[in-house]
């Protein structure tokens, strides 16, 4: 047995199959690496922490969405987020997000999709989307890419088959990792030119430790569908922070010649941005990031498997997972580590609560004033107000860890939110 | 390169020994227990004591001696490596100019990272070994206090 | 020398002459502790990092005040806080706090002390008080300590001589850490009896490490004096969160029978409270205080002085000993570490800077409605709510770490700040 083991350790790996870059189906890489893909298809598994991980809600499958099992709506648990979004999408339909096994299922079917006609750009983030973009482009990903994101989504749909897959964050031959969505490359080239660098190819230039932050960098991020062709842009031209990002869309102009905005709020008629799941930015703010600490060190950390000791593929809350996710690098017991983390997460959503009521009492104040007839230009610096601080409010709300990724920069971004919208209180109390 | 590094450091251990400081440390505060393999030589120095008791509770108290991490593999390399913290260390316990919390020099710290690549090879190989062109991760980031604390 | 050494490590103490309780003066101390000694004088020192420290101003000397040397005025570094401390002694004259060398003349002859008839309470965190308490209460330190409450500050000054010295800290004979002020002897009571434990005696049952907080918790903490007797109170009865100690003030009555006040402000009238140096209390809602890391740790580092290894007794900014200070738990090299602090405090500075203008906004409000006649009835409410904003500013403000000891939190208590200034002005708005 151990003879064996050792064998198994010298040669660990069994290239069973020849992968290439056509190669899209997670099966088949699963033969020469079997330990890591075993894990990877348990991101099926739904199990729910303080404030992460998901919740199995049983729904009964019907024609137009066969899923049997969803995960927590959050608009639910927190109708203040329907007010928030009035008359956007999200307010239709928002929940949890859960493991990666779903995400093509979940975006395909979300209610959201009934109220608004999508662009194929959406499947860059839901779809192994590396192959059918080459195929698109005949072989040149931009090309690819730029034509899937014009398409309607339902028929960008019909071109991808799997959730992210392993072709998405390695390279076949050699197994390094790299990126492969245009999304992130532009990004990382914009934030870099803002820094003075040129012409930054990330696939060149990052270390290994930096790309077990990237790959993720990938989906989990700001987003904005950019002009006509609706080419996804990440906002990072002036930097990562939430103040650079705000400045970065007031400085783009919408097809009004305005400020670029998501949508028009339809409570108070605020030129209204909706901020998504910025975990990379947030992350980058914060200590973990300043010490080097990578993604996948928390959420896809080392185990062994026999002799084998491999990269958990099973990505999920490291809360399930304190052991190997924290406690190489922090020797304190695993109730303690939660509990710290509980701590953060804890202040994070106290905060989040009293910047969501702050928001409610300004759009009820301008939702009133409209109704009373002020004039519009009367209402105007209110709903720049409402403008800030949703959208500051919406940036640590969206993010998934609840503020432990940046727990200070978190609360800060609360606290500018909570004074934009009290200033927007105040600054309509002074309309006669 | 090894050979130069060989020679600097003799040429250096020999200055010191003609200064008469580094020498008679070397002797009188036991600095030859730089030249032996047992860790309560190296507690001979106070300042080498929190390492020592950290070591003695480590998961690696029965795998690895501080030589085993501290010192490059092969005869040479070896004492060309003891002979120059030897000074080196030496001299600074000496006169005293030496900072309260010791750091690990990048050199050694080179040289202990490839000290847990050379035990654990059946595991570099699984953490390297498919990411053939990729630059290494280092161990020390994760596992920094497996020697002592 | 290394003969000497070897020496001194064996037989580190000389006891050259006996110590006893009534030993107060630190230079006998220093014959058996030349060492400790020395850096005790060391914190004359004035040197400034960016948001701590000292910086030594010069001045002419008078017959009133012989001081020398100053340390800078925070109240010409930033006049709003004028404003926040209307009609209070603060807003006549408050300084960066420099070394413990300092402490019974700048208390001394501060020009607070020209606005209000201060009781002999003060002293307790000023001087060497342990023989005086003593000597007062005939061998009984709490008579003491209710005896030189009671007198007028003048008259006590006469019976102190030194700055806190080595008797405050430690007992003569065995040289081991203790409490000796009745001020947080009591606090830590009241404290611990809220978690339901009975007569907490701090000097039996705290640990070694916990003295090595303890020990400056004596002094750098919130406090009030209570009722006529002037009684020296920690308001630790709820717990040690800005939140328990706001609550705490709002139950216990003052003279009037309302909420317990240290002012009445003088623009706005509110029932104004003012926060002191609460390390302490700030400390405790930290990670390093969670992680068992105490106040001498970082600022009364150990230190090699030949063979000996010492506390360093010069206390002061550890951003001036990081070595010391920080690099024994922390691998990253002295201008990483200074940067990490500072990020912390500059993200805390720009909060405290965004609840300063808040709270000014709201001072500003309630004074115009007041001119224009609004009857009292209807500031109450804003009155209460600047009360709150600027106790919670203040608790950020007069901590002195600039957000360092627990930085998520100082966040917080600030955006909580600015959501009650902004509540207020609000409120104000509301009355027709
Ligand atoms: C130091 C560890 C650490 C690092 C580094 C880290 N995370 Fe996290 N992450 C956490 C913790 C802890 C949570 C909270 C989980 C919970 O609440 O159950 C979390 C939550 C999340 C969630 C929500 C998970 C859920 O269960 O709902 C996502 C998504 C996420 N992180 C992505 C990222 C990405 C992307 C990066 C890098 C840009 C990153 N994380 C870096 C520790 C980390
Ligand atoms: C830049 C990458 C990216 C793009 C583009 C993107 N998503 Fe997502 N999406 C994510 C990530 C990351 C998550 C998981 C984190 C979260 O839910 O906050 C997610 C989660 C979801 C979820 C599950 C949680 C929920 O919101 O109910 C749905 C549904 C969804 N996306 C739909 C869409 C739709 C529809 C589009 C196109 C309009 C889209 N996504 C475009 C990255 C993206
Ligand atoms: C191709 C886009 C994409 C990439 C690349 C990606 N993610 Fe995700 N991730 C998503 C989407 C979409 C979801 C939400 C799926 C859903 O709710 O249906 C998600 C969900 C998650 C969750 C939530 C799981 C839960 O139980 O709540 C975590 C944690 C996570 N991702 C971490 C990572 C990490 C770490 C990486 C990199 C190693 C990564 N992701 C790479 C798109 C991506
Ligand atoms: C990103 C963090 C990280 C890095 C880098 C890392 N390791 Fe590990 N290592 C871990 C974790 C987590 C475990 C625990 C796995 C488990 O218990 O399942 C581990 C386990 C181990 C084990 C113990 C396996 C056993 O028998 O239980 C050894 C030996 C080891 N690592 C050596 C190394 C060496 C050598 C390197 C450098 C080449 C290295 N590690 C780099 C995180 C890391
Ligand atoms: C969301 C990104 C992502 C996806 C999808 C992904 N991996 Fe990985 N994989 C990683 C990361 C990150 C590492 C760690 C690489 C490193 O340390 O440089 C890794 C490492 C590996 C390794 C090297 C050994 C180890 O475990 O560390 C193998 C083999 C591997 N993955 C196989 C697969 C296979 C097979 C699939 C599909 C079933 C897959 N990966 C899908 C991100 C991913
Ligand atoms: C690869 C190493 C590494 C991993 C893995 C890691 N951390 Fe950390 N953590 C650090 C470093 C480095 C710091 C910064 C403090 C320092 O320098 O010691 C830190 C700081 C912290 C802090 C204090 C920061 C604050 O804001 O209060 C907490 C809490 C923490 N980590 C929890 C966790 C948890 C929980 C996990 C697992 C989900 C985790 N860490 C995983 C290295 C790591
Ligand atoms: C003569 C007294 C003495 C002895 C014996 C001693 N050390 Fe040291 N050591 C020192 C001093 C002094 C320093 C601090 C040097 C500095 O930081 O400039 C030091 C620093 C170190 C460092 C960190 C700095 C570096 O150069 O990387 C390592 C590692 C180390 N010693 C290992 C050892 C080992 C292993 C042994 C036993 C084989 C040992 N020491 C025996 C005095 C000694
Ligand atoms: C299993 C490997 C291992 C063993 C055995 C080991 N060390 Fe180390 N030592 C390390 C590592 C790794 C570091 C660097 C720590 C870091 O940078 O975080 C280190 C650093 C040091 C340092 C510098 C202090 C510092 O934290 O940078 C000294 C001194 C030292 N070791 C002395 C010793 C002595 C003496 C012994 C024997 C009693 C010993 N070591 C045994 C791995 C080991
Ligand atoms: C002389 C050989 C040797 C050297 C050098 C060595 N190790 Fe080990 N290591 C071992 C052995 C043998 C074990 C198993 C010990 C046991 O199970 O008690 C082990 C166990 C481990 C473990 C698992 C136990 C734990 O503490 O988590 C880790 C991780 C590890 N080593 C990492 C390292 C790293 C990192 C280095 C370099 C700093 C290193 N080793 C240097 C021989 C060595
Ligand atoms: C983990 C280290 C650490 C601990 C523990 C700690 N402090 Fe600090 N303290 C700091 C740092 C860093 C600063 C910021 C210094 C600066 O800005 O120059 C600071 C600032 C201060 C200041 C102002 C110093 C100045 O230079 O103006 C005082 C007073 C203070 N701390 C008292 C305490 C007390 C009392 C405790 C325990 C209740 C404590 N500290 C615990 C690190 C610490
Ligand atoms: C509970 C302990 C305590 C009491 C009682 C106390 N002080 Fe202080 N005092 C401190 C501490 C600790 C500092 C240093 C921290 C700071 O300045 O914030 C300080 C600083 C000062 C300073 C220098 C900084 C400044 O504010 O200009 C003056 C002057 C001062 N106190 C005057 C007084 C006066 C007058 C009284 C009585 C009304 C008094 N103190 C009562 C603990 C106390
Ligand atoms: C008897 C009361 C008392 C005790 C006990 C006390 N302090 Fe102080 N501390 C003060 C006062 C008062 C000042 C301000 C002196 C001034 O500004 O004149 C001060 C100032 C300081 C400063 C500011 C130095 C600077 O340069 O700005 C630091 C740091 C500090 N104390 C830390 C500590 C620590 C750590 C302890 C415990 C080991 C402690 N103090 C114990 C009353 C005390
Ligand atoms: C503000 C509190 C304070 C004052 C005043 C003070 N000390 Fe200390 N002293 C400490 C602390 C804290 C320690 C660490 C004790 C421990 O770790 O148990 C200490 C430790 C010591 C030790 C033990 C050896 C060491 O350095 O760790 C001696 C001796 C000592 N002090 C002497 C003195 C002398 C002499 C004076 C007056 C000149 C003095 N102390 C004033 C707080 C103080
Ligand atoms: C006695 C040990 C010790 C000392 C001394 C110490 N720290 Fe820490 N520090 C910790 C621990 C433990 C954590 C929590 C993270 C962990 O568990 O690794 C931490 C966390 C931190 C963090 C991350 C917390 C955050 O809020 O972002 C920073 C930054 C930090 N320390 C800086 C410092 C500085 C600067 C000093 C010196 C003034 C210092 N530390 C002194 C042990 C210490
Ligand atoms: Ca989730
Ligand atoms: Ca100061």
């Amino acid at each position: 047995n151990i003879m064996e083991r050792k064998q198994e350790a010298r040669n660990p790996f069994y290239r069973v199959v020849e992968l290439t870059e056509t190669t899209e189906d997670p099966a088949i890489w699963g033969k020469n690496f079997p330990l890591q893909y075993d894990d990877y298809r348990r991101t099926v598994d739904q199990v729910r922490t303080r404030y992460g991980g998901s919740e199995a809600m049983p729904r009964t499958p019907t024609l137009a969405d066969p899923r049997s099992r969803v995960a927590q709506s959050k608009l639910e648990e927190d109708p203040r987020l329907k007010t928030m979004w009035a008359g956007y999408a999200f307010a239709k339909d928002f929940r949890e997000e859960r493991g990666h096994a779903y995400m093509l299922d979940d975006q395909t079917y979300t209610e959201r999709q009934q109220v608004v006609k999508q662009p194929g750009t959406c499947l860059h983030c839901h779809a192994s989307v590396y192959g059918p973009y080459r195929k698109q482009g005949e072989g040149d990903l931009l090309k690819g890419f730029e034509k899937m994101n014009q398409m309607p989504f339902a028929e960008a749909r019909q071109l991808v088959t799997h959730p992210v897959a392993c072709i998405d964050c390695h390279d076949p031959t050699t197994m390094q990792l790299r990126v492969t969505r245009p999304g992130f490359i532009e990004g990382m080239k914009a934030l870099k030119a803002a820094d003075g660098v040129k012409d930054y190819d990330v696939n060149a230039t990052a270390t290994r430790q930096e790309m077990r932050s990237y790959v993720c960098g990938q989906c989990h991020v700001e987003y904005y569908f950019k002009g006509t062709e609706k080419r996804l842009t990440y906002p990072w031209h002036k930097g990562l922070k939430v103040e650079n990002i705000l400045a970065y869309y007031d400085e783009v102009k919408g097809a009004d010649g305005k400020p670029f905005k998501d949508w028009t709020h339809a409570e108070s008629a605020a030129p209204a941005l909706k901020a998504q799941h910025p975990e990379f930015e947030l992350w980058s703010q914060g200590i973990h990031a300043r010490s080097g600490v990578a993604c996948a060190d928390c959420h896809m950390p080392y185990k062994r498997v026999g002799a084998h000791k491999i990269s958990d593929h099973h990505v999920r809350s490291p809360l399930l997972n304190v052991n190997r996710a924290c406690q190489t690098c922090h020797k304190w017991p695993e109730e303690e580590l939660k509990a710290r983390v509980e701590t953060i997460q804890d202040r994070t959503h106290r905060m989040r609560n009293l910047a969501m009521n702050a928001l409610m009492d300004l759009i009820k104040d301008i939702k009133t004033a409209k109704t009373a007839g002020k004039a519009d230009a009367d209402l105007a610096p209110a709903q720049d107000f409402q403008r800030k601080a949703q959208f500051y409010l919406d940036f640590v709300e969206a993010e998934n860890s609840t503020g432990f990724h940046a727990p200070q920069e978190a609360v800060r971004i609360l606290g500018e939110s909570i004074d934009f919208s009290r200033q927007g209180q105040v600054a309509l109390s002074k309309v006669k | 390169m090894k050979l130069r590094m060989v020679n600097l450091t003799l040429a250096a251990l020999v200055t010191g020994l003609a200064l008469g400081v580094g020498g008679y440390t070397f002797v009188y505060a036991k600095g030859y227990s730089y030249l032996v393999n047992d860790p309560a030589a190296c507690a001979n120095c106070h300042i080498m004591r929190d390492q020592f008791d950290g070591w003695v509770k480590s998961s690696h108290r029965k795998a690895a001696t501080c030589n085993d991490c501290h010192t490059p593999p092969g005869l040479i390399p070896k004492y060309a490596t003891k002979a120059e913290n030897g000074f080196r260390h030496s001299f600074a316990f000496t006169t005293g100019r030496y900072p309260d919390a010791i750091h690990i020099t990048p050199h050694d710290r080179t040289v202990t990272e490839r000290a847990c690549r050379k035990c654990h090879t059946d595991i570099v190989g699984m953490i390297d070994g498919p990411h053939a062109k990729a630059k290494d991760l280092s161990c020390l980031r994760c596992h920094g206090s497996v020697g002592h604390p």
